[in-house]
């Protein structure tokens, strides 16, 4: 009996990408040159501190892929928040108010993106497209199409992504991978065993029975696409803390990334399945893939190649699970 | 933004096209022109600076289209600092098709076909930079090269002359790394850094970068790993608020500066000089200094270095 | 062709052996065999799950048998693919609605095997073949350049319909094609049949409504867990018998029946109207009772159902639930004050088919199977396998996805989740929709316990047995309009017919 | 009976995309400034010539999204192409030999997304973002980081996408211009009225149905797909010349430009639904807004907002259509 779970497909899901992620480090430590670096702490804390931003906006495009939906805009309101955050810090708030304003900021526009869809009855993907070029030219105006450098800098917001201080051990690690951990556990447990969880994979699974079963389907969206928000706006801050300013030009394609993350990590596109634990992991494994290329000193385009195909490998292992549960079946139904 | 002055009856309308609008080199270009407009007006010659970068920065095509749009538009010149010494070609033919005149500044164009063309020599800056980190790490060491954007012109020059300084100056410097490039913006410049120093940070003695946003997400990536201050010699290219502060605390021993607020001023000058019927140089350079914590101070350097922004642009951002 | 055989009629026109087909662990179709001669019509009659569309689909070459073989007029016959299949003159209309909604009818019916030359479509032979299709199920009304999504149900399944008179098919399949169909439509369909017989095809008709196979076919053959368990003459066997080979046993009871007490009332509509359909409808529903509505196809019961339920806006009238009104609501206040529905379309609207039979059941209440505020898993199996129990559910599972449960479980699941809910009053739309006879009977007979149980029922089908078999009280809706809620017994079934298609124009009656 | 036609779905469908750039025209019409500047031949020459490279993904485009998929790779493709093209000049090629090889290799990555994504049964979304990668990965190593300058130019090519001659007057219009209107035209045909283009409505509109009525639905889908691929790699040859060199770094986004034109015109992303003209207008009115943007001297970040709101404002104009029809029928009806 216990063997047939394992065999399972939701389980086969679940440990996915861990699966992958393990293949991944497996490869770089058979590579003697790649070991003895890339398990540095100082480097692992490097990948971690690199995987944060596109973590933290995996947690919310989770929710919204699961639900059925996609945001584009993502990129561009990371943009928008951090530029945001820069204003912010220039006109002299403390870090509660910072945060709290920024993370607003994108709560907002993501609760234009469900507002819309809602509403108006649009695809989420032409929504969010439109918002792309919104929020991207909204943080352009807010900038003055420039770099935001407050002149006096706030230290609390500058250190959530700094690791400058202790660059050759794993800890202390800074507060904003502490942040991106925590926020995951969070909402692994949202998704997984609250009630709003549950109403996020029943509508994505069929939003016809989420309503017939009396769920609150619009306001749901709503509220999924304004958290997802949030988390954008989020990273818009980790963003700022990265570059310690604000730029419109920045997460250029970030969408696309965090998509990426989203999907390795075992969700569906057309809803109904999909995990923060596996997103979170998705999002690190492209982080270790792009580091262990720079540090073979393998050219760019190798990067990109490679990742590319990770992300059909990744969801095509899907495939060739039928065979793994198989065999699993075969062997718990012998015992 | 826009700068859109009156458009008077006889006044010449000038675009002024950079390759991008968020760096702060940009900025000081944008400054030169407004400059030159304020003294043309007081020297009764009304000018329109119509300040317009491409959509997408460090986009080719974009930067085609903003030409065209303004070749279709109708405008008296364009001071245009192009992308790509070769993409840029044809459209600046195609202003002069329209008798519209081109001066190019900070990049070179493959061409001849334009009025004046007003740039650093950076070459000459890419072997002064090298020429101080041979100096500083006493002709030995190795260093790292972290190129800025596949295609760019003027770093290219800079990361060519600096690569033929150490090779024939300072033969006892190893280049650990030279074909990294780090991209467009500054968080890509930084996680090519990271990464890069993953692999390196032990055994690097000496950093060029060959711009503003290599230098500085480059100074950071050095700084987070506790190896800036001097224990690595960083020479960076370009200044910005950041760099200087760089600069002054002594995680950078060297700038190569140039003078933008000069090229965007001579660029908006010599248009209007040659509008005016004069003949005009075809090449004009607007001089590289090495800057370093000795000779910051001096006021021609400070001038350079913390140009009057606010007085030409106002109190925007 | 049809003079192929009738030039040796000796020769059966199709003939299958032992053919078998395994979807992975379940095995579909396991040897079956079955002949039928030219001009034939020939019923296929099984549980749900038998495997009665997978042969078909075999036939038509949807899928490829593991083993055994297919002859056709003699010769062998192995479809590679649906094209060959109709090539071969073997045409099938499918259970699930096969139609592309953006296309038109005219591209529907000729869809796969548009005239063309060198790949370029003649419109004109396009249009001509697709009148003649339609001319032959006496639908030349229909209009040709109207997109499918526009179509009602039952327009789109005679389009579905009229594509397998394209190109004189041979064999013709007809899976489950009345179930949407109004009495009509199925009448005029039945002359269809009658006719493409006399003219030599031979027809194979599967259906869950037992009088219509015994209506239009000569022969019969039963599957049962995909084996074939008998055959032979219709007119010679007896509804009974047929069912025992079915279920493998015999049905004491269909339609059980225990005596109950009828209550107070529960829900009271007044004047209800929505925004299309219905248009007035008055009726009170008891506690303990069980009400039955039936109507055409488009009579407007669903739209009443769900206006009641609040997914569809009202235009007027009043909703009163337990003695309180309340017209304008939601889902979710419904499901709060314990009213309940089930869809009749399972798959699109009624189930989360990739997700777990546990968080199907439970997803109305989470309440009682959550933990400190979060939902617990094996609570929810907990409650989960007790309802799994007592409607004797066929699942390896809480755990499994709704999804590869055969329909009639499917529907019990949809069901229990009413039954977890405790909903006091079940809106139950055609609840046995595609379901096979046993599994009828059970939920006749849960329907039967629930009212004894004080609980109320609003059971709406368009199969008039189940409902004279079933019901305490009967409404027939016509156009939208409510008439006569009568007692079981003070209608006949005659009756109820002729006010379901409007009992003044009963004699000549409109499509 | 003609009014009812008239105020059908499908023909208000068919000229939503005309009453958008109408609109669009219309509003630019009405300022004196705009109107002086943006109806003279040279700069609608211009708008022509930069709709170019968007109409020609567009079309492969149109044809993946009525077919119910969708294409991210296509900007990187319009890259990776646009190297070969510079490659194929360098090898000194002639003219219709490096068409050829060119639009061939666009060809063979279409060839390859629709192989994945029919045989492995994946979703186009994740196949293609990974292709994305990877073809941005290839045209980098290809051009060896840089960007590739033939030394012998090849004039035909060049001359694809030169309005430099005659600037100011609107003929003569580039061979590249013409090029595109008549594979629209063309194009527009085959998905009307060949067997190919209902297939391909067919598949996106219900593809069981397709299946069971026997269209060979993955050997259609990887035809698409390759189609597509070819299409692109003519966008690619249009992208070389417009820049007189290939650029592994050009058309980044270039792919939510084309799918934002499709969808302008009136497709669906659910599949089933779309046109060629209709994606044609929808690429013309964006570079239309641009053009207009750029003469009116309006910043950048005005312009991406714009665009974003047509995109929005564009599909959401749907929803009012109903309201359209029922006037429409209430004629007919009282006829
Ligand atoms: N594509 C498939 N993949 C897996 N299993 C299948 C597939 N198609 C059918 N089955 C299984 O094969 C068995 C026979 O199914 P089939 O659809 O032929 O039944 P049926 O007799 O037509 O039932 P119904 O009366 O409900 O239509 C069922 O157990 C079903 O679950
Ligand atoms: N989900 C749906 N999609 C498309 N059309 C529908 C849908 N549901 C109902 N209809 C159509 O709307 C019309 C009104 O149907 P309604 O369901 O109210 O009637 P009904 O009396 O309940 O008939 P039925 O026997 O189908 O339950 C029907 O003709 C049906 O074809
Ligand atoms: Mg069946
Ligand atoms: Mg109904």
């Amino acid at each position: 009996m216990n063997w047939a779970k394992l065999g399972s497909s939701d389980f086969l899901k679940a440990i996915r990408p861990f699966v992958g992620l393990f293949v991944v480090l497996l490869l770089f430590a058979m590579d003697g040159e790649l070991r003895s670096i890339i398990f540095k702490g100082g480097n692992f804390k490097t990948i971690l501190t690199q995987t944060v931003i596109v973590a933290i906006g995996a947690m919310g495009m989770t929710m919204v892929i699961v639900s059925g939906g996609i945001d584009l805009s993502a990129g561009s309101v990371v943009a928008l928040c951090s530029v945001v955050t820069a204003k912010l810090i220039e006109q002299g708030h403390g870090f509660m108010a910072v945060l709290l304003l920024t993370v607003l900021t994108g709560g907002l526009v993501g609760l234009a993106n469900g507002g819309i869809i809602t509403t108006v009855r649009m695809m989420p993907f032409i929504v969010t497209l439109g918002m792309m070029g919104i929020a991207r030219g909204i943080s352009k105006w807010l900038a003055n199409n420039q770099t935001v450098n407050p002149e006096q800098p706030l230290e609390s917001v500058n250190r959530l992504m700094d690791n400058s201080q202790s660059p050759l051990t794993f800890f202390p690690l800074p507060d904003g991978v502490w942040l991106a951990l925590g926020l995951a556990v969070v909402m692994a447990v949202v998704l997984r065993s609250t009630v709003f969880g549950r109403y996020v994979f029943a509508i994505g699974s069929n939003e016809d029975t989420a309503r017939l079963c009396g769920i609150r389907v619009n306001f749901n969206k709503v509220v999924i696409y304004a958290l997802a928000g949030a988390f954008f706006g989020l990273a818009g801050v980790m963003q700022f803390s990265r570059l310690t300013q604000g730029d419109p030009s920045v997460a250029i394609g970030l969408e696309l990334q965090i998509i990426a993350a989203v999907v390795i990590g075992g969700a569906s596109l057309s809803g109904g399945a999909g995990s923060i634990p596996g997103s979170v992991i998705g999002a690190f494994m492209m982080a270790c893939l792009a580091n262990g290329s720079s540090i073979k000193d393998w050219p760019n385009y190798m990067q990109e190649i490679i990742i590319g195909v990770v992300i059909i490998l990744a969801v095509g292992m899907d495939k060739v699970e039928p065979f793994i549960q198989r065999l699993f079946k075969r062997q718990s139904s012998s015992n | 933004g826009s700068q859109s002055g009156d458009s008077s009856g006889n006044g010449l309308s000038i675009v002024v096209i950079p390759k991008g609008t968020t760096h702060e080199f940009w900025k000081s270009i944008h400054a030169g022109a407004i400059k030159a407009k304020q003294e043309l007006e007081a020297a009764g010659q009304p000018v329109e600076i119509i300040w317009k970068g491409p959509l997408k920065e460090d986009d080719r095509d974009e930067q085609i289209k903003v030409v065209e749009n303004f070749i279709a538009r109708g405008v008296d010149g364009m001071v245009l600092a192009p992308l790509d010494d070769r993409a840029l070609v044809r459209p600046v033919e195609m202003a002069g098709n329209a008798k519209i005149p081109v001066v190019i500044i900070d990049s070179g164009l493959q061409s001849d076909n334009y009025a004046s063309f007003i740039a650093t020599d950076n070459y000459l800056g890419g072997r002064m930079g090298g020429a101080h980190l041979g100096k500083l790490l006493g002709g030995k060491g190795s260093v790292l090269l972290l190129r800025y954007a596949v295609g760019s012109a003027s770093t290219t020059k800079r990361e060519n002359g600096f690569l033929d300084e150490l090779r024939k100056n300072f033969p006892g410097i190893r280049v650990l790394s030279s074909d990294q490039y780090a991209g467009a913006t500054r968080d890509l410049a930084y996680t090519a850094s990271q990464n890069l120093l993953s692999r390196y940070g032990e055994e690097v003695n000496g950093v060029f970068c060959p711009n503003e946003s290599v230098s500085v997400s480059m100074t950071k990536a050095l700084r987070d790993i506790n190896k800036a201050g001097g224990r690595v010699k960083i020479i960076g290219f370009d200044t910005s608020v950041q760099s200087l502060r760089d600069l002054k605390s002594g995680d950078v021993q060297g700038l190569v500066v140039q003078n933008p607020v000069k090229m965007g001023y001579l660029g908006v000058m010599t248009l209007t000089e040659h509008l005016g019927g004069k003949t005009v140089e075809k090449r004009i350079d607007t001089g590289v200094v090495l800057v370093t914590s000795e000779n910051m101070a001096e006021p021609d350097v400070q001038e350079l270095l913390n140009p009057p922004l606010e007085k030409y642009l106002g109190t925007g951002n | 062709m049809p003079e192929d055989s009738s030039s040796n009629p000796a020769l059966p026109r199709l003939q299958i052996e032992g053919v078998s087909k395994r979807f992975g662990p379940t095995v579909a179709l396991d040897g079956v065999s079955l002949e039928v001669a030219a001009g034939e019509v020939h019923a296929l009659i099984g549980e749900n799950g038998a495997g009665k569309s997978t042969l078909m689909k075999v036939l038509s070459g949807a899928h490829r048998p593991d083993a055994g073989s297919l002859t056709l007029d003699g010769q062998p016959f192995e479809p590679s693919d649906p094209l060959h299949a109709r090539n071969c003159g073997v045409a099938m209309i499918y259970q699930e609605l096969n139609l592309a909604p953006d296309l038109s009818v005219e591209e529907n019916i000729l869809l796969g095997r548009e005239p063309a030359t060198l790949g370029w479509i003649s419109r004109g032979e396009r249009r001509r073949l697709a009148k003649r299709a339609l001319e032959e199920i006496g639908q030349a009304q229909m209009p040709l350049d109207a997109p499918i999504r526009s179509l009602t149900i039952a327009q789109q399944q005679l389009v579905e319909i009229a594509r397998a008179f394209v190109g004189e098919p041979r064999v013709l399949i007809m899976d489950e094609p009345t179930s949407s169909l109004t009495q009509v439509d199925t009448e005029n369909l039945f002359g269809v049949i009658e006719h493409m017989s006399q003219r030599g095809v031979s027809v194979i008709y599967i259906s869950h409504f037992l009088e219509e196979c015994q209506r239009v076919a000569s022969r019969y053959t039963v599957l049962r867990d995909g084996q074939g368990v008998g055959n032979g003459a219709m007119a010679e066997a007896s509804l009974e018998q047929i069912i025992q080979l079915m279920v493998g046993r015999e049905i004491d009871e269909i339609y059980p029946r225990t005596s109950r007490a009828v209550g107070e009332p529960v829900l009271e509509l007044s004047d209800v109207a929505g925004l299309a359909k219905p248009s007035c409808v008055n009726l009170t529903l008891h506690a303990g009772e069980i009400l039955g509505l039936f109507g055409l196809v488009g009579a407007g019961r669903t739209e009443t159902l769900r206006a009641v339920f609040g997914l569809d806006r009202l235009a007027k009238g009043s909703v009163t639930v337990f003695s309180r009104e309340e017209t304008h609501s939601t889902p979710a206040k419904r499901l709060a004050n314990g009213v309940g529905l089930l869809s009749e379309n399972r798959k699109e609207e009624g189930l989360l088919l990739n997700r777990s039979v546990a968080d199907n059941l439970t997803l109305t209440r989470l309440g009682p199977v959550s933990r400190l505020g979060l939902v617990s898993g094996s609570a929810q199996a907990a409650a989960s396998g007790k309802w799994l129990a007592k409607l004797d559910v066929k699942s390896s599972g809480a755990a499994q996805p709704v999804g590869e449960l055969s329909g009639g479980n499917q529907q019990k699941i949809a069901l229990g989740r009413l039954l977890h809910h405790d909903a006091r009053i079940l809106l139950l739309d055609e609840p046995t929709r595609g379901i096979d006879v046993g599994s009828k009977a059970q939920i006749y007979r849960l329907m039967n316990e629930l009212a004894g149980q004080g609980k109320a029922v609003f059971f709406v089908s368009s199969y008039l047995p189940e409902l004279l078999g079933v019901c305490d009280r009967i409404g027939v809706m016509c156009r939208g309009e409510l008439s006569g809620v009568r007692p079981v017994a003070d209608w006949s079934e005659q009756e109820i017919i002729r006010t379901a298609v409007g009992q003044a124009e009963s004699t000549e009656v409109a499509a």
